[in-house]
This record gives structure tokens, C-alpha cells and sequence, in this order.
């Protein structure tokens, strides 16, 4: 049996919640094993989940996130939940590639995707669903 | 969004050196820090500036996409003035990211002070 | 207006949840200013206090906890909350004084009383309402 | 409860000394860690034993109660073979826990090596 060992996260998208939970992301890889290199990809990644959701999803006000930490052996994985959009266009549900520089958009997935070895979205449309941002790393 | 209320997690300090401002960061740069760098950097981009804006991010533990948006506005309008920009330094992730989004395309990337230096004797 | 940030943990006591949860109270302490020091005094009672969740609350199997973290300016304080015992006889809801070195009992609560700025327990009785310590640190 | 699958956060090794064996401890001590010092304090606590056993904890960076239990316990089992037990070290917060248990009062908490091996000489 492959035992999952899960601790789930909830808090408002707000400055100090928002440091204080990518500290705590970082903090549990290392508790598993994760290097500090490791730990630091996860941070960045947990770091620009979290901004994308207060951003895009709650337009830079606060809303609720559940982040999700998973170790299995071998592995340490993040899901960062949020509500959103309760307004705007669904968007596609994909990482933008290739990001545009000139518009400055699509860096912050792209940054979840290059420093985390598996990433991956769920959109459920514009009807308060919300989305999902699923990522991990694999521990050596 | 600002973090009023907790310990500096950031400092910043700059210097005049013969052809250059430099101005020397340390921790973290995140949504909380990055206004500070950005006013810290504003302030170095005048009328009377040197012609080359050292940047050392040796000491930078973190950097996020909030960070790199300042340097991203701040170059751009150091170019408009006519100025150049050197980034010094950092940590292997903090690396990562600058690659991610191309800034090493866009402004020198160099690893110590030393190289940063040698630049300036090219250009001065 | 004093800003309270929250952070809830859910999670159940199995060994590596609690350590990562103990790994993460401690982050979230040093992210808001806490001290080396004062962040190991937030990672032994968090420790404390989940294994007594662990052993009392549920005879050392898993079972359910949320962790409750807040930040306010100048302090950083955690609520434990269990939701047993699911057996056993209801206890007094007060921090043992003196603890009983010839049982071994009572030094777990003391610890958290001792190396915390504060700490109370509420226990609402053997009908599975479960039992909350709640405890802080005064941030310089 | 033993975390088999995660990597090892905790070091321990022993070194037979004139008059003591010494058992270093290093890193945290914890309910995942504290069956593995157990284990390895008992195997010290035998019949052809020298007449101490000194614990060095100046690496420990954490102890829980757990932990603390195994060092009582042992205590107690070194004591009934009329064997010493010295404790070694330990960080401000490690010293802190090993007071609040009175632990510092049923056998000798020293701060360094030097004072173990001075009390050794005495006893020897
Ligand atoms: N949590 C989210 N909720 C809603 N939309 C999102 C979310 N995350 C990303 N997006 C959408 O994906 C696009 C790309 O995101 P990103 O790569 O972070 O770049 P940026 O945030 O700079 O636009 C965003 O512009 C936004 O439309
Ligand atoms: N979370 C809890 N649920 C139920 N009972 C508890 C809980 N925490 C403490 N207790 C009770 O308080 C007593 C004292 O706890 P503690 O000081 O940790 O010492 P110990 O765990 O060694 O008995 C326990 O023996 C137990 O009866």
C-alpha cells in the first residue's frame, strides 16, 4: 500500500497569509527530504500559484485558496484551489506556450511548469467553479 | 499590497563607483519587498545617473514574478534614458526564473562584481 | 483595524503529516519575524500538542486535527483542535500543576505551558466534541 | 510509528572511551527518530559495559517528548545495572525541555566533552 500523507491549507488570499503559506510549502519538502533547491522550486511555484489565484481570480482582493500538500514516497505534490473567476472570461485551460513577453502574460504558469517537474490546470469556467493548479516534484 | 505590519525581510543599500550607481539587494524580493526595490531602483534612474546601473542580487534568497516585473519596468525605462543595466549575481533558482522569462536576453547577466566591473572599464 | 491572517491546517496524526505540520508552524513563525529560537519553542508545542491529539484523542491511530494559525502584529498563535477522545473518561480541562513524574504524566501540557508566551486547553467532554489547546508567542 | 519511507533526519554513532562508551547524537529526535536511539542506548546498556555512558547531544537540534521517554528509560535500565549515565550539550531549547522534565535533576547535564571526560577522571 502506498500510503498518501496530506495536509490541506486554508486561507484568504492576503500578503502576509500568502508568505506565510509558501514558507510552510517549503518547509514540508524539506520535513520529507527535499533539498533546499528542491524546497525552493516548490516555494516558487506554490509562490505563483497563490499570485494568480488572488489576481486573476479574485482580482487582487481576498479569497478563499485550499492548498493541498501530498507526500507519497518518492514524491511531494501541491494542488492550490481557488473560487475564481466570479467574473471574466473562462480561460483555456492550458499553459500558455509560448508565453508573450510583450503583453507579459502566461511567465507565472511558465514558471510553475519549468521549475516543478509535473504540472498541470483545471479550469471550470467563469460560473464560480474555479480552478486548480496540480504540480510536484520527485524526491530522490 | 505591502507588508506593513512584519520585520524588514529585504534590505537594500547603493553606492557611487566611478561610471555606476550600484545598488545592492539582500533577501527576499516578493509582492511584499518588490515596491521598496522598485522606489529604491526609480530613484537611481535620474537626470544625473551614472551611465550604468549595477543591480547585485548575489544576497537574493527569492525572487518571484512580482520582483521580476520591477526589473522588467525599471530597464525599460533605464534604456529610455539612455542608461545600461548589469544584474549581478544570484542564487541558482533565482537564476532559473531570470532565464524563464528571458531577462537574460534582454540585460547582462554577469556572475560577480568583478565581471560587472570589467564591463565598465570596457565602457568607460 | 488589527488584521488577523489564518492559516487551517487539516490533517490526520499519522507520523509524516505531523512532522510536516510541525515543519510548517514553524516556517509560518520565522515568515512573520519569529526567531530561530522562538520558532523551535512554536515547533515542540505544536508537537506536543498533535501527539497528545494523537495518543488521548484517538489511542494512536489516525484521526482528524485542524491546526489553526494565526498571525496578528506581535503575536503568533495556534489552536489544536481534536475531535476526541472518541472513548474514555472525560479529563480536567486544565494544564496539570505538578505534573506526576512517578506516572510520566502531565509533561506534555507543561511543556506547552512553559516554552509558549500562553496556552489554555478547553475540553468539551467524552461525547466526541473533542479538545482544543490553544497557545502564543509575543512577536518583538 | 517509525517513518520508514522518508530520508534519514537523524545520526547516531558510538566510540568506546577509557571508563564510558559515548553515543554522539545528531540532528532531530523525534517520534519518528526516538525508536532508533532507543535501540541503540539499550544495546549500549550491557553486561561487560564500561561504567558510563555518555550521551552527546550538542547536534540535536530538536527533542520531544518522545525522545525524552527513551532517555528516561534508559536511564532508569543503566541505573539498575549500576552503570552512569552523562548528558552531553544540547541547544537552548533542547536544555529548556530536559529542565521542564527535571530530567537535569536525575542525572548530569554538561555542557561540553571536556567536563564529561573531567567527571569521568574523577569517577575513573
Ligand atoms: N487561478 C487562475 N484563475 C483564473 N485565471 C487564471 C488563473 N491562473 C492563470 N489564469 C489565466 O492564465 C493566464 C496566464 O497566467 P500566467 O501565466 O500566470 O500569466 P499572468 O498572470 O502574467 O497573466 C492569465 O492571464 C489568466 O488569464
Ligand atoms: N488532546 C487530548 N485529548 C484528550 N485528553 C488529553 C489531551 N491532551 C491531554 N489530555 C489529558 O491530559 C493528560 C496530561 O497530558 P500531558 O501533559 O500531555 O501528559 P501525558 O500525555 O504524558 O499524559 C493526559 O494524560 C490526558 O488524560
Amino acid at each position: 500500500m502506498r500510503m498518501a500523507h496530506v495536509v490541506k491549507h486554508h486561507f484568504e488570499t492576503n500578503a502576509i497569509a500568502m508568505r506565510m503559506v509558501r514558507k510552510e510549502a517549503g518547509a514540508a519538502a524539506r520535513a520529507v527530504g527535499a533539498t533546499e533547491y528542491d524546497a525552493g522550486r516548490v516555494e516558487l511555484a506554490v509562490c505563483e500559484a497563490i499570485a494568480n489565484a488572488h489576481v486573476h481570480a479574485y482580482d487582487g482582493d481576498p479569497g478563499p485558496i485550499v492548498l493541498e500538500i501530498t507526500y507519497e514516497p518518492g514524491r511531494f505534490s501541491v494542488a492550490v484551489h481557488d473560487d475564481g473567476p466570479r467574473t471574466g472570461p473562462p480561460f483555456e485551460p492550458k499553459f500558455p506556450e509560448p508565453p508573450d513577453p510583450k503583453v507579459g502574460n502566461g511567465f507565472g504558469l511558465q514558471i510553475i511548469k519549468r521549475v516543478m517537474d509535473y504540472a498541470s490546470l483545471e479550469h471550470y469556467g467563469a460560473n464560480g467553479h474555479g480552478t486548480t493548479v496540480r504540480m510536484g516534484i520527485w524526491l530522490k | 499590497m505591502e507588508y506593513t505590519s512584519i520585520p524588514p525581510y529585504f534590505q537594500i543599500s547603493s553606492e557611487e563607483i566611478p561610471y555606476a550607481a550600484v545598488l545592492r539587494v539582500a533577501g527576499e524580493v516578493d509582492v511584499g519587498s518588490a515596491p521598496s526595490l522598485k522606489e529604491r531602483l526609480m530613484g537611481l534612474i535620474v537626470e544625473d545617473s551614472p551611465g550604468t546601473i549595477v543591480v547585485d542580487f548575489q544576497s537574493v534568497t527569492f525572487l518571484d514574478m512580482s520582483g521580476v516585473r520591477v526589473l522588467e519596468v525599471c530597464h525599460r525605462r533605464a534604456a529610455q534614458q539612455g542608461l545600461r543595466f548589469i544584474l549581478v549575481g544570484s542564487a541558482p533558482l533565482v537564476h532559473k526564473i531570470l532565464v524563464i522569462v528571458e531577462l537574460d536576453k534582454r540585460m547582462p547577466l554577469v556572475e560577480t562584481m568583478g565581471e560587472a566591473l570589467e564591463m565598465l572599464g570596457r565602457a568607460g
